[in-house]
């Protein structure tokens, strides 16, 4: 039976780093394939060369279905069959969801002249038909990122092609949405189509791939079938040795001292008379749907979005947050969710990304202290280990999941006492993941006051101490680490829009 | 300051090879129009709209100061209006549209571009609106009078004493303040005119146009040292001379003749601590004031003669505090 | 056309400005209160106007084009070229494609410039700049045409209605062929797109070297319009005219809510802006201001309109 | 100092481009192999060099700053007004600290409407360009305005070194300062932050708003170097001059290698590329080419030393 698609001896090269050696891939028809490998092995750069993004090195081959071919740019890829989900969201964000859904795309206008009102109708079809919930009308720079990645996999579903790529395509997605997910891939795989999985999330890889590649520093490990083998292989595969993980936290909060206090939040667009504590060493985790409000509490605590009502104390003081820099020198360090757009300076390098929030320890009189900069922004990177040729390196040209880490530097080197960190993982790989979580655990240990949002409701379960649960704007209920589990926080996440009236009336 | 009324013309030293074409200029041309009490004094209400050629150069403001003193005298108001500079003639002509849209009792124009300005004229003429032209001529027959400055004996006049300056030989530089105005050119083909015709042994450089002082003394200095043997300098306007001034100062040469047009401080200055040998100075207070009276009396409806010269002299060391050049210099 | 009043509508702030800025003048300025006052007003604006629309779309892209001033003032003489009789006496029907043509021509060499050859459309279009204004004075001779051609000035200055003149029905119908190609073409979808995302775009699969590069020629062929309406309104070309015409161009459309940084656009905000700064100038010129008053005015006046155009975008998402 | 070194290493590229230029003209233009014409280029080109190493910052931000040209005429009017001595006769150790101030006033305004009013750089440094050009006028009564004083002149045209004019020092410690402020202090690692990524440097608890602001004071306080160095040439000032010298410092800046959109900047291509602008000038003057044509070849000579700078750029990336 000939494959699928095939790629063999792929390298590619950038200066300074050799993304990927001398690689081969294969995918049978019908199949799911899964891709790991820890951040920075090579994944999305080998999907950008399959989808013609990327040149390759010379050698490279690429077989569709028996036949050697050449793909040139994204267009030929598509006439080829081959289309992909990215990493990174690629949107248009000052377009509406139709307009992106339909930009670039052949019969997405007739003899130059496009028609709205067709797009949207079309875009409402999909949306019907992959039952999702999205208006074609809202700008994209107006969606969370999660609606903003379904808008994605719609995209890339719409396609009709032989091969799909996904890569990480649920980073942003809550355990509802990624079902959701799951359904249209099991919709889409035929007899005569393959898709290419690319997650950090190994429940998803053993849930929904058929077999696993393995990507190691840029070379190709090795391919295993999912049902054959356990999870823990795959992940030493990975990362070349073994990395085991606690289910639940391992330290306990000591001391009462609340240090930070949130009363009767509200905002004019959903939040309602939110209120929770934090204590010094907790964990307080934030979980719940897609859209209920978490990231827009963050947000409005830390002072990056107005708040309607609502009252912010620091260690038992009132605080006046009118802006982040307000928030900041208060102690408050937030890690946003969308690490692109919020999160990282694209075109510096590392170092300065590092000390970006905690540049008063690195003047002396307005002057820059270059020397320690660049000696801590090297330890930071030898921490979190950040995959890069050095401390130098833009960030742009990092993988996703090591921008997360010098994201999450960059709090750490601010040394905050309140840290809310909104999807810290996202992008992240197992055994890095891991690490944060040691590090989450050691921040708390040192006293400090910690929110974690995730989605991630094993992730949450892992770290909290106490868990916030959120629904339509509002927290439905609070639960101890011990009594929490996947399906009483599920319970709290759905209760309904007319159930929370009702208490609350 | 002095009043232009009582201030004769200032002497007009004119070449005999004067092109026919440029309106005779003499003292006697000009002499009807400030003389006699038969200009009649307006109620106040009225106003004598000016479309000049600019407004942020001194030369501008003189001939406002003219005009206002005039308007004072004869309690008309006095509005006055110009374009940026003189390569603005788009801006000049809706300058003038609403001149004519703001119905004034009579207005003064300095053309930019006669050709360009036919179509308001002809409102103009249809609103029944008198019109005086000044500083050049406005090619039409609409305007009642011209009062001007004939820029291109002017420059001639320069080239004369130029050319005794530097002793009829040698390489002489050019920096022109303008390349496509009327004025411009006249003060430049002027100079090249008179050169031509009459010192075959001094080289004229091909013109060079700077109309600000960084960019001409540049000019002027870069113009030195490319030709080692230039033996003077001539710049067009105040800006052109001071810059060209400027330049011969820094390049380091000794013994340069500098020769300008127009005055401010600064060229005063160098003419009087021998920077520069002089230059040509034209009556824009003059200007201004004959411009509005000549309209006061188109208002009433009396004859005016075609042209009405407000004059040029050259002057120097020698004769820049004669009570009748000074009265045209400003500082 | 229930879009374009939408659209009109949410520009209703600049217009707003607009209408306040008239009031005032129709109350302190003599003889301001009259319609064919308001005509001059458009019709002056016309040719900036008319630019500002091409413009837009190169904003639109986060691009910007300072070749428009000079760019003008070159078409025009080539229009004096073609058309005056003095070097060809083309007929009108011949000549004025062939005016657009060269308009389109720079804008073609802008676009090629920047999108092939990956110029940032500052240098792009500052060197254009330069290279305009040189070869105007020298294909003229330094000297200004005069294109006495009566069907020529009748384009823009005749009278198609009655007291209206044909310069205004020209920006109007240019208003609205701007309009239709920012928000119904895939000129103007690909153009925002660019703007806001080039390499989100790049990857949707659209050739964005060569969109980018239609957009310049866009820009160009508005340029060729808006010289004919220059120059055909006097039948007069000045080659030194034009330096500094880029940025009344520009602030046009940034006064118009269109954002330098690309994404957003609109037309009828540009429209808009370049009515705005003339009716400034008629009105302060009327009002007997001096001149150098009437800058000081200016540029505050365009701060407040511009700040409170903003506050109430601002108060109008936040609702 | 080894960084600036390697940073201006890394900067040959445009550099190559100078050298160039410079080679051609010291083979064909006459004269021109001298080096007092070195000299003056540099002297000539220290105004609008120092304007533009203020502006690197502003354009590290991803702003643009309109008003340098004509703000700097303000600036050298207000310097007349205190030590030309017919209105004040300050001495020159008070009066340069006041121009200086005023420098930074103007800058602090377009700060603060930048940044706390939310106008866009463009707006608000158009209206300040306006404005400035009015005050100018009005100030110094539209009349040349000449500073005597021989202290003041001195500063720039005085030869503290023999044969090498201050303005030559000046420019070159300037543009040290200019070097260290951007590399070393707080106040260029957050302008470039902010024009890398405004939003995420605010989310990282900058005082975003205070350091745009500041940085616009700065470009003010060079731009009253500016002045000073244009009006002490010549002990001279014309209040409606400095009109398009924004874009000649912006050039200076872009072809220099700083982006306009913002978050990388250089301060040595600044120089490098005010030192291109006047070179051309100089020696195309030098060779006698009509100056039409140097218009023509000055725009091409941009293209291609740009494009030239990008290519290499791009192969030293790639290697
Ligand atoms: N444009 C680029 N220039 C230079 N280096 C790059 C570039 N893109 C990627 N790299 C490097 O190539 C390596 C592989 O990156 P890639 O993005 O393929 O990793 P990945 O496996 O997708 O990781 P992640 O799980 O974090 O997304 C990394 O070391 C990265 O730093
Ligand atoms: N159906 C919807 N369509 C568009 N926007 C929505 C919808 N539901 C919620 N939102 C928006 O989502 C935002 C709240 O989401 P927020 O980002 O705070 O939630 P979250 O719990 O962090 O979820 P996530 O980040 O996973 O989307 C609000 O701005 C709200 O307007
Ligand atoms: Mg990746
Ligand atoms: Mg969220």
């Amino acid at each position: 039976m000939t494959k699928l698609l095939e790629l063999r001896n792929v390298s590619k090269t950038f200066p300074g780093v050799k993304a990927l050696q001398e690689v081969n891939l294969d995918l049978n028809a019908g199949e799911v394939l899964g891709l790991c490998g820890e951040n920075g092995a090579g994944k999305s750069t080998l999907m950008k060369v399959l989808t013609g993004i990327y040149t390759p090195d010379e050698g490279a081959e690429i077989w569709l279905q028996g036949q050697q071919v050449e793909v040139r740019d994204v267009n030929h890829a598509r006439e080829l069959g081959l289309s992909i989900i990215h990493q990174e969201l690629n949107m248009v964000p000052d377009l509406t969801v139709a307009q992106n859904l339909y930009l670039g795309r052949k019969g997405s206008h007739r003899g130059g002249l496009v028609n709205d009102a067709k797009l949207n109708k079309d875009a409402g079809d999909l949306f019907d038909r992959l039952g999702m919930n999205i208006n074609p009308r809202s700008y994209i720079r107006d969606l969370s990122v999660a609606r903003q990645q379904m808008v994605e996999i719609a995209r890339a579903l719409s396609y009709d092609s032989r091969i799909l790529v996904m890569d990480e395509p649920t980073a942003a997605l809550t355990l509802a949405e990624t079902d959701a997910l799951f359904g249209m891939i099991r919709d889409f795989i035929t007899p005569q189509t393959g898709l290419i999985y690319i997650s950090h999330r190994m429940p998803e890889i053993e849930e929904i791939t058929d077999r696993v590649s393995v990507l190691r520093d840029g070379r190709y490990i090795g391919t295993v079938v999912t049902k054959d083998v356990e999870m823990r292989e795959i992940i030493s595969m990975m990362v070349g040795r073994e990395v085991s993980g606690d289910a639940r936290p391992r330290t306990k909060v000591e001391s009462d001292e609340v240090a930070l206090r949130v009363e009767n939040l509200s905002t004019k667009k959903l939040l309602g008379d939110i209120n929770f504590e934090v204590r010094k060493g907790e964990v307080l985790g934030f979980a719940g749907l897609m859209g209920a409000g978490r990231t827009e509490v963050a947000r409005c605590v830390f002072g990056a979005d107005p708040r309607q009502s609502g009252d912010i104390y620091v260690h038992g003081r009132k605080i006046n947050v009118r802006g982040a820099a307000d928030a900041v020198r208060a102690g408050i360090g937030y890690l946003s969710e969308d690490r692109k757009q919020y999160g990282i300076l694209l075109d510096q390098d590392i170092k300065a990304n590092t000390v970006m929030a905690a540049m008063r320890d690195f003047n002396i009189g307005g002057f820059v202290l270059d020397g320690k900069i660049r000696t801590v922004g090297a330890e930071f990177s030898e921490k979190l280990r950040v995959k890069t040729p050095s401390v130098n390196q833009l960030l742009g040209k990092l993988s996703g999941g090591n921008q997360q880490k010098v994201v999450i530097a960059k709090w750490l080197v601010r040394n905050c006492d309140v840290l809310i960190f909104d999807e810290p993982t996202r992008g992240i790989d197992v055994g890095a993941k891991e690490e944060i979580y040691g590090l989450i655990e050691q921040l708390s240990k040192q006293g400090k006051a910690i929110v974690v949002i995730s989605s991630e409701l094993p992730e949450v379960l892992r770290v909290s101490h106490r868990i916030a649960v959120m629904a339509h704007g509002h927290i439905t209920g609070f639960l101890n680490n011990e009594d929490a589990t996947q399906e009483n926080i599920m319970e709290l996440a759905t209760v309904g829009k007319a159930q929370l009236k009702g208490t609350a009336a | 300051t002095s009043t232009p009324a009582t201030s004769p013309a200032p002497t007009t030293d004119k070449p005999s090879e004067a092109p026919a074409s440029s309106p005779a200029a003499t003292p006697e041309t000009s002499a009807p129009a400030t003389e006699g009490g038969d200009v009649p004094k307006g109620d106040g209400t009225q106003t004598i709209y000016l479309v000049s050629k600019g407004f942020q150069h001194r030369f501008w403001q003189a001939v406002k100061e003219g005009a206002e003193q005039a308007g004072k005298e004869y309690n008309y108001k006095i509005q006055f209006v110009g374009p940026d500079d003189e390569t603005k003639v788009t801006q000049q002509l809706d300058q003038l549209k609403t001149a004519l849209d703001s119905k004034p009792a009579a207005i003064g124009f300095a053309a930019l571009d006669t050709g360009a300005a036919a179509d308001v004229l002809s409102q103009i003429e249809a609103a029944k609106i008198p019109m005086i032209a000044f500083d050049s001529g406005v090619d039409s027959d609409l305007p009642l009078t011209t009062v001007q400055t004939d820029n291109f004996a002017a420059a001639q006049e320069a080239a004369k004493h130029m050319a005794e300056l530097v002793g009829n030989k040698g390489t002489v530089g050019l920096v022109c303040h303008d390349q496509t105005s009327q004025t411009g050119k006249q003060r430049c083909e002027g100079f090249q005119d008179w050169m031509k015709t009459n010192a075959p042994d001094i080289k004229v450089l091909a013109p060079q146009y700077a109309g600000e002082v960084g960019l001409a003394a540049n000019t002027a200095k870069a113009m030195i040292q490319a030709n080692p043997d230039i033996v003077g300098v001539y710049g067009s306007n105040e800006a052109a001379a001071t810059g060209a001034v400027q330049g011969t100062i820094e390049s380091g040469k000794e013994g340069i003749t500098v020769v300008g047009f127009d005055s401010g401080k600064t060229q005063l200055d160098a003419i009087r601590n021998g920077q520069m040998a002089g230059a040509i100075t034209q009556a824009p207070v003059k200007m201004g004031y004959e411009t509005v009276v000549s309209a006061i009396k188109a208002i009433d409806g009396q004859e005016l003669p075609k042209v009405t010269d407000s004059g040029f002299a050259w002057y120097d060391k020698n004769n820049i505090d004669d009570p009748e050049i000074a009265a045209n210099l400003y500082e | 056309m229930g879009g374009f009043l939408r659209s009109s509508l949410q520009q209703v702030f600049v217009f707003a400005a607009l209408i306040a800025i008239y009031i005032f003048f129709m109350i302190f300025a003599p003889n301001f209160a009259q319609p064919n006052i308001a005509l001059d007003i458009i019709q002056q604006s016309a040719y900036i106007g008319v630019m500002a629309l091409g413009a837009t779309f190169v904003i639109a892209t986060g691009g910007i084009d300072l070749s428009s001033g000079t760019g003008m003032t070159l078409v025009a003489v080539m229009a004096g070229i073609f058309m005056a009789g003095d070097w060809l006496n083309l007929p009108t029907g011949l000549g004025i494609p062939l005016v657009i043509a060269f308009g389109a021509f720079m804008g073609l060499l802008n676009g090629l410039n920047i999108s092939v050859l990956g110029l940032p459309p500052f240098i792009a279009t500052l060197a254009m700049m330069m290279v305009a204004r040189g070869l105007s004075l020298i294909i003229s001779g330094a000297s200004s045409i005069t294109i006495a051609n009566p069907q020529y000035k009748f384009i823009a200055s005749g009278q198609i209605i009655p007291g209206v003149a044909n310069a205004i029905l020209i920006f109007a119908v240019l208003a609205v062929v701007a309009w239709v190609l920012l928000n119904k073409t895939l000129l103007g979808r690909y153009a925002l797109a660019i703007g806001s995302n080039e390499e989100a775009t790049r990857l949707s699969g659209v050739n964005v070297k060569l969109w980018k590069t239609l957009v310049y020629v866009t820009a160009g062929i508005f340029v060729a319009f808006g010289a004919i309406l220059y120059s055909g309104r006097f039948g007069f070309v000045q080659p030194a005219e034009g330096v500094g015409f880029e940025l009344n161009v520009i602030a046009a459309v940034v006064i118009g809510g269109t954002s330098l940084a690309g994404g957003r656009a609109n037309i009828v905000g540009t429209v808009v802006g370049a009515l705005i700064m003339e009716t400034l100038k008629k009105g302060l010129q009327m009002m007997g201001i001096a001149q150098e008053w009437q800058l000081v005015v200016t540029g505050i006046v365009v701060l407040i309109a511009v700040f409170v155009d903003i506050l109430r975008r601002k108060r109008a998402t936040a609702v």
